[in-house]
């Protein structure tokens, strides 16, 4: 029962997915992608977690921090990408 | 190493000293004395083995060369082998004497020229003593490279270097289909030795590979000796210089082809295959040269021309003398036998006169500066002693007595009468053919020896033609050829004495079966009676005499004959379409079209993976072994197809980046489901950064275009692509099903006791295939420094362009 | 406007730490649990990525002045040397040894030269890594 | 008892998760739709990572650092991205929805420009 | 158990990296990786030896035994070719010290070389699977560099296409791998061996061998050639010469080994189809070095023309055909790196690669000339020089398997090659001399001659000492032809632990 | 499951090979990539999927996934990082140095 209603949880979660990959796709705008791909990174945070009760395993814990910390990461590069063209920058305008 | 091998690599030690002794001497000596040493020295140390072959015995001293391989070279002495030692080396000194007044040793680059000259001398000398197949073809090639650059010796002129060029091709083109023949031999005999295949006849006649065997050698010999088609060659050959074309065609080069059939005649001979092509060829060359010879205005053109047709006799006599095999040891054999006696003699005379004309036309290029016949003539007062050494030349090539080539003329017209006679092979009515043919050719022949003669030095001397003033030459060039007529001569009122000392041993050499008999009894005289033979020759005569004298009025005919089909013409036309079509075909496939490339690639996997799997029947569909499928698994797969095509079809690079970053982080997830947590850990980081790393990139790119190309083009990479992932699934499905084994994987589940480690994958990283690790780092460092190279180190700009 | 950035600098200096502190946690761990090498080096290099990011090059510079090249090729060579080092004891290359010992705070520890082995990789990764991504953003 | 506690967790975590990818389809322009990628997504996640960090408390008395750490860190990150990519936005130009009635922004940064 | 096997492996990489840390000192990197291939040279001298007397030697690295850990495996086929790779990377090292410039040498050219090295090394060396893969990569990747290392226009050009069919084809390789482990669930080649000989090549299996084979024809230029001529016109003529000598022939070895140690149950099919793709790939890599004018092209279309002669070996699958395939491998590495050394050398003086515009060149360097005229033979397989064994023993070969036509086209091509190469002879070497040697637009030099003048020197060695040789690639035949010893000796040793 | 895996990498496959066709060199690059998603996904599928628990001893699980094709996964991974990096790189150095990026305009036969 209660692994069935993680299933269904984890299925809603792809479909959160999915959700966010249907405005990657249509975008209109540069943010917007940028958006839902971060989008798609918590989500598949909350996928692992649940995916980790399921499997009734602790292995997959790591990942769900890596996957803040990348996704965080990601998208920081991607903003800076839009706002300035140069993801990283020789010498700080100031 | 004993002293016959110390011989045969004498020219090649002196080659090696040319170029010093050029060096230090050039100014004052003339190099061609040092160099006269070396084929004297090897001609007298033959001649000491005349009495001993002569009375039937053979020499065999083996030098190990590869000898783990069986190849050696085993050296081997008989009377073909002597017969061919004493002309190489013996015309191949007169030459050398010659060349020393012919060459300018201010002017030319003799060290190239003599080390060119001794190379090719070494190559013939163990070409005709060796008795390896193997190292035969060894010299075999080096007589090709030899001469390739002898006739180039003069390598800033563009008809020397296609002379040679051509030279190479053919002869090297009949090399190879003869090592063909003779590796198809050697696997038949199994053995490389000539000598052992003889015990091996039977063995060898009866198998499959007899007939290709038979026929790749012969294309060897053929190419060599200048049969037709592969004439061609030689004329253009006499691009080299004088001394050259008398060594090669008179004495050597071409005689090498002569020599293999000789040699083989015992391997293949006796049967009707060797019988009807060696000697039809033979007869169809010597038609050919002794036409083509009349039409020629180039003196060394006539000569080409005529030793092709004289070759072409030998080659012919060879033929029928083959059929002395079939009968083994009899009445019959023995008739036969004589065609190949007559061969061999003619072979020695042949060199003889054909050396001296050579050298004579030389002699009249240096001193008159051409060679034209239709700027010569009335050199008779001028230069008396070459006119008459032109006659004896010219006589014996034309078959007239008192010269040896009458005699041997009379015996080719008793070989050709023999198959008429006694016909063998199922001939019947065409063998009276062959007297026929060889009787035309013969009057032919006349008709150019006399157009030698009388062209050039009757009628009128017109000095203003003429680049230099026509006078005799210096008695050292002239000593060669006066040798060489004398011997004309001396062998014609001497026959029996080369007879019983060369010919009958090489007689048993290539019909080893009256090896036990002692050869054959042959008195050869210049007169033996009234015989169909001497009325031949006198209808030669008379009938040669009125063609010459209206030479004018038939040589017209000449012309009609269309340029595109001669055989040269054949053959520049078959060089330059192999180009033409290579070049054709290779722009039409190699466009530098990356993407062509990979279609090719992609089509040809296609093509060979799915016939492959049509073939083994191993396609199989099984879903009772999966793993079951959960519904957000299910979300998932679709989810990845959306990213996948949203790349696919984006038309911004920054949506593209996004989808394959999403599809990164989706495999992420599969890893995470198919619990390989390492993976998806490694995934993630590796998918953020290189979309890092796509967005740094970005600002150097441009954005992504519309892809502007036909509908086939897109057609095409559909198809392509679509069987590459149907043949990707298919194979995947199948061995999915197809697992026969258990993973080894089950060993590394000890890894806590093994390595000391819980987490097995980083256990198979670190310890179990730490090695993989190493080099992959490796790899990654390598991949860093390159992208640093990359951007640092910009040569572009320099450019030449 | 000018763009001001402190918001995601203060942010950065914690989540950088944090990185860090993970990543070397992932290092250790991965002899037992998830990570190891190149995971725990390619973490570092991502939150040395964040730097640059939040930052700029010269300022990170010159806080870390390392060349990452040098770094990677070092990596590379103690991984190796791990390896090569059994070669001294007549033992297969690349063997690896461990074993358990009383250390006195630690209590009863594994220390393996696999973990040296994977300081070689984490080191190759970090330098190639960010070597890449340096040069890139340096060309202009 | 520990299951019913997680589930309820999860299944709020879900239920916010999946309403934001609704209103990350539904929204009319890139800053609305910050709205729903990072508040709702970030409760939503919490909750979820609570659940799970509770999850294995219960079940094996295990207190997973990583996860405290994971989930202090959406904590912590979320807003920053909402806030950098809104102003990426922003300056990139991207229009804002028909429907929104007022820009401040816009007034300040003409003012501090000119 | 024998260390020294994994020493060629890494030495090279050792020196090279020690190169990068002390990058500054171009004299230092010279001598270190002269001494790195001297040194991989003298161990495959010592290993040639260990295995004459002692057998296959192996290694288990980490001490796992077979097929759990990954094997290092020297047999007598690898460590010829060991021996030549080292020969031909010193003499092209020496080359490339006065031709390569500065600029390059400041960027890690050294290093990269020798890593190329140590890939190739690995990749005859290894006895794993996936190792090989990584050996591969190691080897592609500084390839990559080395043939974009510069930048130049053409450079880059080519090079964007080099790494693409590199990528494809290591993708497939991955592909394959992933096949076989799945059917097989071993990665060890000689337990694939085992495992496969128990099953019996079935046709699933001859799929994965062909997908294999597509694999190591990307990398050998076996009738997948078509990125080849562009891409090794490209890099400066060191860099071209030693891609030229040995990276084809990595490919060429993968096949050999994966053809006579695992997939050769079904000769009639696969070894026939390497057949008909070695007749292909000879008779387009001839009509293409027939067909152009230009020197670089001729030259690359003619490393095509020689993988598809060897390959003509391993298709007739006996003894003797084998045997001239190694005696043909060890000659082709000696000699395409010398003639393309030649044909660099001719580029650099004449300043272009056009034939039409060469001309008399032997007037002012008669030894350089010589020196291609006889590598231009040996090329052709001409005798007495290094060649000929080769071609007699591969023809021989493929007449006993009954494949005549394959032999045939292997004659007639050669034929071609000589046509194509003695173009470039009598071209670029006789005819009139237009320049002076004050006009040419570059100089000859000891560092440049020097290796040249070794090559040939070898390559004339070699067909004339065939001997010296002979035994020792008698051993390489005989464990080609038996995969049981080569089996025996990887899994036959005890674990260490 | 297998099989559904089995069709999606054959979809990647398609997908990444016609990218990979075309003409612009970002396009080709992203083609690699998906291509390897691809290649990494088979290996792992070919190692047989969820037939135990993630391999890391000391847990609940008794049985094991295939370990080893992980470990080769992980290898490919980082090596295809490398090619990866290395090829973006060059295709921006070849665009600012030829000025295109279509690999229609860098056939170079031109020079001939």
């Amino acid at each position: 029962m209660f692994k069935l209603f993680l299933m269904g949880c984890l299925f809603f979660i792809t479909l959160a997915i999915i959700a966010a990959l249907y405005r990657v796709v249509k975008g209109p705008s540069k943010p917007d992608r940028v958006m839902a791909l971060d989008n798609i990174g918590i989500n598949l945070l909350a996928g692992v977690a649940i995916l980790s009760i399921l499997l009734h395993t602790h292995a997959f814990l790591d990942i769900i921090l890596l996957l803040g910390i990348l996704s965080f990461v990601g998208t920081i590069a991607f903003a800076r990408y839009i706002e300035r063209g140069v993801v990283i920058e020789r010498k700080h305008i100031e | 190493m004993s002293w016959l091998h110390l011989m045969i690599f004498i020219p090649f030690v002196f080659a090696i000293f040319v170029p010093f002794v050029y060096k230090w001497f050039s100014g004052r000596v003339h190099t061609g004395w040092f160099v006269l040493a070396a084929p004297l020295a090897v001609f007298l140390y033959l001649l000491k083995y005349i009495p001993s072959i002569s009375k039937g015995e053979t020499i065999r001293l083996e030098l190990p060369w590869m000898p783990s391989l069986g190849i050696n070279y085993t050296a081997y002495i008989d009377g073909l082998s002597l017969i061919f030692g004493l002309l190489i080396t013996g015309v191949g000194a007169l030459v050398v004497l010659y060349s020393i007044y012919y060459m300018s040793k201010e002017r030319e680059a003799l060290h190239n020229f003599y080390v060119y000259m001794l190379l090719f001398m070494g190559a013939m000398l163990g070409l005709v003593i060796s008795d390896n197949i193997l190292v035969l073809y060894v010299f075999w090639e080096l007589t090709s490279i030899s001469s390739f650059l002898l006739i180039a010796y003069w390598y800033q002129r563009k008809n020397s270097r296609n002379g040679a060029q051509k030279s190479m091709l053919i002869t090297i083109f009949g090399g190879l289909a003869m090592l063909a023949g003779m590796i198809m031999l050697s696997m038949m005999a199994d053995t490389y030795s000539i000598r052992e295949m003889l015990g091996h006849t039977n063995r060898i006649s009866e198998h499959l590979l007899f007939f290709p065997a038979m026929i790749l050698i012969l294309l060897g010999a053929f190419t060599k000796s200048a049969q037709f088609p592969f004439s061609i060659w030689l004329p253009d050959a006499m691009e080299a210089p004088t001394p050259i074309s008398a060594y090669l065609h008179s004495a050597t080069m071409v005689k090498a082809g002569i020599y293999l059939v000789a040699r083989f005649t015992p391997v293949f001979g006796g049967t009707s295959e060797w019988f009807w092509i060696v000697s039809c060829i033979g007869l169809i060359t010597l038609m050919y040269g002794s036409v083509n010879a009349v039409n020629q205005k180039d003196l060394k053109g006539l000569l080409a021309y005529s030793t092709i047709s004289q070759l072409g006799l030998i080659m012919s006599l060879l033929g029928i003398g083959s059929a002395s095999l079939y009968f083994g040891y009899g009445e019959e054999s023995t008739v036969y036998a004589f065609a190949v006696l007559a061969a061999l003699f003619h072979l020695i005379n042949h060199s003889t006169f054909k050396g001296s004309l050579f050298m004579i036309v030389g002699i009249i290029d240096h001193e008159t500066g051409t060679r034209d016949i239709r700027k010569l003539g009335g050199l008779m007062s001028l230069m008396p002693i070459s006119f008459t050494l032109t006659i004896i030349g010219s006589f014996a090539m034309a078959g007239l007595p008192p010269f040896n080539g009458f005699l041997s003329k009379e015996m080719f017209f008793t070989g050709v009468l023999t198959v008429f006679e006694s016909p063998v092979f199922g001939i019947k009515s065409i063998g009276l053919l062959f007297p026929i043919i060889a009787w035309v050719a013969s009057v032919f022949t006349f008709i150019y020896c006399m157009i030698l003669v009388f062209k050039t030095f009757m009628g009128k001397y017109r000095p203003e033609r003429l680049d230099k003033e026509a006078h005799e030459a210096p008695i050292g060039m002239l000593l060669p050829p006066i040798i060489l007529s004398c011997l004309v001569i001396v062998i014609f009122f001497f026959p029996n004495i080369v007879s019983d000392h060369l010919l009958q041993p090489a007689l048993t050499a290539v019909l080893p079966q009256f090896a036990g008999a002692g050869g054959i009894e042959v008195n050869i005289t210049p007169w033996h009676g009234w015989s169909t033979e001497l009325f031949m020759t006198i209808g030669v005569v008379g009938f040669g005499v009125l063609m010459y004298r209206s030479l004018k009025k038939w040589s017209r005919l000449y012309g009609y004959f269309p340029q595109a089909l001669t055989l040269n013409g054949i053959y520049n036309h078959l060089l330059a379409g192999m180009e033409r079509i290579s070049l054709k075909l290779t722009k039409q496939y190699m466009t530098g079209f990356v993407r062509d490339y990979l279609v090719y690639i992609f089509t040809f996997m296609i093509f060979l993976l799915g016939w492959s799997l049509w073939l083994s029947n191993d396609l199989s569909f099984d879903l009772s072994n999966n793993a079951p499928i959960h519904l957000y698994e299910a979300g998932v797969i679709l989810a990845m197809l959306i990213a996948a095509l949203t790349v696919l079809f984006s038309k911004s690079r920054f949506t593209a980046i996004i989808a394959v970053g999403a599809l990164g982080y989706l495999v992420s997830l599969f890893f995470v489901i198919f619990r390989a947590p390492d993976l998806a850990l490694t995934q993630l980081v590796v998918e953020t950064v290189t979309a890092a790393l796509f967005l740094l990139c970005f600002y150097h790119l441009p954005e992504l275009r519309k892809e502007r190309s036909s509908i086939p083009f897109k057609f095409t990479n559909l198809l392509v692509s679509l069987g590459v992932g149907t043949i990707v699934t298919l194979l995947a499905l199948s061995a999915n099903n197809h697992r026969l084994f258990e993973s080894i994987s089950s060993y590394f589940e000890d890894s806590y006791t093994l390595a000391g480690a819980k987490n097995i994958v980083n256990a198979i990283l670190v310890d179990f295939r730490g090695l993989d690790t190493m080099l992959e780092i490796l790899v990654l460092c390598i991949a860093g420094l390159g992208v640093y190279t990359l951007i640092k180190l910009q040569l572009a700009g320099r450019d030449k362009k | 406007m000018k763009p001001n950035d402190v918001i995601l600098h203060s942010v950065t200096k914690v989540a950088v730490f944090i990185i860090l502190t993970f990543s070397i946690y992932l290092f250790f761990g991965g002899h037992h649990n998830p990570g190891g090498g190149f995971i725990g080096g390619l973490s570092v290099a991502s939150g040395l990525v964040l730097l640059y990011l939040t930052f700029d090059i010269e300022t990170v510079r010159r806080n870390i002045p390392v060349d990452f090249k040098k770094v990677a090729a070092f990596g590379v060579l103690i991984a190796i040397f791990t390896g090569a080092s059994s070669l001294f004891f007549d033992k297969p290359f690349l063997n690896q040894a461990f074993g358990y010992f009383n250390l006195p705070i630690f209590g009863k520890t594994e220390l393996a030269t696999a973990v040296l082995f994977d300081v070689g990789v984490a080191l190759a990764v970090i330098g190639t890594a960010v070597t890449i991504i340096l040069s890139i953003s340096e060309d202009g | 008892m520990s299951e019913v506690i997680v589930s309820i967790l999860i299944f709020i975590g879900t239920a916010f998760s999946f309403l934001s990818a609704i209103g990350l389809i539904r929204l009319p322009d890139v800053y609305t739709r910050a709205h729903a990628a990072s508040k709702s997504t970030s409760i939503g996640v919490l909750s979820i990572l609570f659940g799970t960090f509770l999850y294995f408390l219960f079940t094996e008395g295990y207190v997973s650092i990583r996860l405290i750490l994971g989930i202090f860190f959406v904590f912590l990150t979320s807003p920053v991205v909402a806030h950098l990519l809104n102003r990426a936005a922003y300056r990139s130009n991207v229009e804002l929805a028909k429907v929104s009635i007022q820009d401040d922004l816009k007034e300040y940064i003409r003012k501090t420009d000119s | 158990m024998n260390n020294t096997v994994i020493l060629p492996m890494i030495i090279p990489v050792i020196a090279g990296l020690i190169m990068v840390i002390f990058r500054n000192n171009i004299r230092f990197q010279r001598l270190l990786s002269i001494f790195a291939i001297l040194a991989v040279g003298a161990v495959s001298l010592l290993l040639m030896n260990q295995i004459r007397n002692e057998g296959i030697q192996t290694l288990q690295a980490g001490g796992w035994a077979a097929p759990f850990g990954i094997t290092i495996v020297a047999d007598m086929f690898s460590a010829i070719l060991l021996l030549t790779t080292s020969i031909v990377s010193l003499f092209c090292l020496i080359f490339a010290f006065s031709s390569i410039g500065r600029e390059r040498e400041e960027h890690y050219f050294y290093p990269m070389f020798l890593f190329l090295i140590s890939g190739v090394c690995g990749s005859f060396l290894t006895g794993d699977l996936f190792n090989l893969f990584v050996c591969f990569e190691v080897m592609l990747i500084s390839s990559y560099v080395l043939i974009s290392l510069g930048g130049t226009k053409l450079q880059l050009r080519e090079s964007t296409k080099y790494i693409l069919i590199n990528v494809i084809s290591s993708s497939l390789f991955l592909l394959a791998i992933a096949y076989l482990y799945a059917i097989t669930g071993t990665l060890n080649l000689a337990h694939l061996s085992l495992r496969v000989a128990e099953a019996g090549q079935d046709g699933l299996m001859t799929t994965v061998a062909f997908l294999f084979l597509i694999v190591f024809s990307m990398k050998a230029a076996l009738f997948l050639f078509f990125w080849l001529p562009g891409s090794y016109s490209a890099p400066p003529t060191a860099v071209a010469a030693i891609f030229a000598a040995l990276l084809t022939k990595v490919g060429i070895y993968a096949i050999f080994r994966l053809f006579t140690l695992v997939f050769y149950h079904e000769q009639e099919t696969t070894h026939f189809v390497i057949g008909i793709l070695g007749a292909i790939t000879m008779v387009l890599g001839a009509m293409g070095a027939v067909a152009y004018q230009d020197i670089k092209k001729i030259l690359t279309y003619n490393v095509i023309v020689g993988v598809g002669f060897i390959i003509s070996g391993l298709a007739s699958f006996t003894s003797m055909g084998m045997m001239g395939s190694i005696y043909y491998l060890i000659h082709d590495i000696l000699i395409k790196a010398l003639i393309f050394l030649l044909g660099g050398m001719i580029i650099h003086l004449a300043g272009t690669s056009k034939l039409k515009d060469i001309s008399g060149l032997i007037r002012n360097h008669p030894y350089l000339g010589w020196m291609f005229f006889v590598a231009a033979l040996s090329l052709a397989g001409i005798p007495p020089l290094s060649g000929f064994l080769g071609k007699v023993f591969i023809t021989r070969g493929t007449f006993e398997e009954g494949y005549y036509w394959l032999g045939a086209i292997g004659l007639i091509t050669s034929l071609m090659v000589l046509y194509s190469i003695m173009k470039i002879f009598m071209n670029s070497f006789w005819g009139e001399t237009y320049l002076s040697r004050e006009m040419e637009k570059g100089t000859t030099n000891v560092s440049t001659m020097l290796p040249i003048g070794c090559l040939t020197v070898m390559t004339i060695a070699l067909g004339l000492g065939s001997e010296g040789i002979h035994e020792y690639v008698q051993i390489a035949t005989e464990s080609m032809m038996n995969p049981i010893l080569y089996i025996e000796a990887v899994m036959g040793g005890e674990p260490i632990r | 499951m297998e099989t559904s895996m089995s069709i999606l990498i054959g979809v990647l496959f398609t997908i990444g090979t016609y990218l990979i066709l075309t003409k612009s060199l970002l396009r080709i690059i992203l083609g690699t990539s998906i291509i390897s998603h691809g290649v990494n996904l088979l290996i792992l599928t070919m190692g047989g999927l969820k037939s135990g628990g993630p391999p890391l001893l000391g847990q609940h699980d008794t049985t094991f996934t295939d370990s080893l094709p992980q470990a080769l996964i992980l290898t490919a991974i980082v090596i295809n990082f490398a090619v990866t990096a290395l090829f973006l790189v060059l295709s921006y150095r070849t665009y600012k140095t030829l000025g295109t990026d279509n690999m229609d305009q860098l056939r170079g036969i031109e020079d001939e």
